[in-house]
């Protein structure tokens, strides 16, 4: 798979990225999504909890497709050189990369427009969802975001 | 046809994925499966077949993949 | 000096920010602005020369105020977590990292915002000035692009 | 009072930095600029007063350090 990865995102592979030489680009950025350990509320429960690590479940062989138009689409649409995407299925604990953008550019601002472009994009299209798995052992999906226009009535 | 469960559906209907070729649209498949595993009627997911979402009642073929998804939270 | 660097920006010191721990950053993203190897056309001159390296020059002790109260200023007015600038003054190569702006935030959103105004607050405002070195060994100073109300002409 | 030039301007008067006590405001200093680098004339460029942009006829003081800075071009 080219986008969608079982395994850490290691600070080798941004190193990897980091030493790519393009004497064209004067623009690299590169965004990272972590875990964050938030705190969760539990109603009825004394202690609070927290996030201890999230389970990204993925329909595979969608999610490639999604995220491969996506890359395309803003490939033609900002003028940039060349966009890195990595996205982690299974198991990411707190503080660890579940998701990765990078865009290199001749200038920023197309650069900047792409890589948010990109982010946006993918949160609200690729078939990926969140089980976060928190500190009490208890486990909850998180509540997804997008909808499509006429989600599970039955249709006309 | 294959049909794909994912997320929270997944648990709901205990499995990840049956087997079937006795539907001709979506609506019949939509039928069955309600009947079949009530909880779903109470989540709100969308149908991909073939890796493409679709929200019309679409005609189903035997090697159809169809896919309920769950609302996207990742990145 | 804090944000000013005569020193190389290494990728050692871009795996000191990547190895910062902060359970509550959920996203960190980073901008390098590179020396690009931007071509020249010369009148009169047959053939083309290019960028070989920028020589960067600051006021340095009004450079370092005018960037930490950008920071200052930016870290109140965005919910981020920690924002690092680093300016290179001196001679930087082609591909050479010349300009480096990275941001810790818990969310995206709050990042990009950040990590953009300070860029463009500091384009604008910091006295910094670029010398470029040609191929053929000719220098020549960027046109700035910022100017005062009014500039140089005698003032009432 | 310290007078510093930068960028290009400094290929202009030759120096990084003079040292004067001769002048009472801005305009006196700049009249005294334009008469000795007569280039410095064609340049445009902006003035800050112990590093802080200026734009009015300043009074200056002995200790002012005062900086004649081309328009930036960094980051």
């Amino acid at each position: 798979m080219k986008y969608l990865t079982n395994r850490k995102i290691t600070k080798k592979f941004i190193e990897k990225i980091l030493n790519k030489k393009d004497e064209k680009a004067g623009s690299f950025i590169i965004f990272t999504g972590k875990v964050r350990k938030d705190a969760v509320v539990n109603p009825g429960t004394r202690g609070k909890t927290y996030v201890r690590e999230i389970i990204y479940e993925a329909y595979n062989k969608m999610a490639e497709k999604e995220i491969e138009s996506i890359v395309k689409f803003a490939e033609n649409k900002f003028k940039v050189r060349e966009i890195i995407v990595k996205h982690r299925i299974g198991r990411v604990k707190v503080g660890e990369i579940a998701f990765l953008v990078a865009v290199f550019s001749e200038h920023r601002k197309e650069g900047f427009s792409a890589i948010q472009f990109i982010i946006n994009k993918i949160k609200k299209k690729v078939p990926i969802w969140k089980k976060e798995i928190l500190s009490n052992g208890k486990a909850r999906w998180k509540k997804g975001s997008s909808y499509p226009k006429t989600p599970n009535f039955l249709l006309p | 046809m294959r049909i794909l469960f994912f997320g929270k559906l997944k648990e709901i209907t205990g499995k990840r994925e049956i087997k079937t070729n006795n539907y001709r649209t979506l609506n019949e498949l939509k039928n069955f499966l309600f009947e079949k595993y009530l909880d779903l009627k109470k989540e709100t997911f969308f149908i991909a077949v073939n890796q493409k979402i679709v929200d019309k009642n679409v005609k189903l073929k035997d090697n159809d993949e169809i896919a309920l998804l769950p609302p996207i939270s990742g990145g």
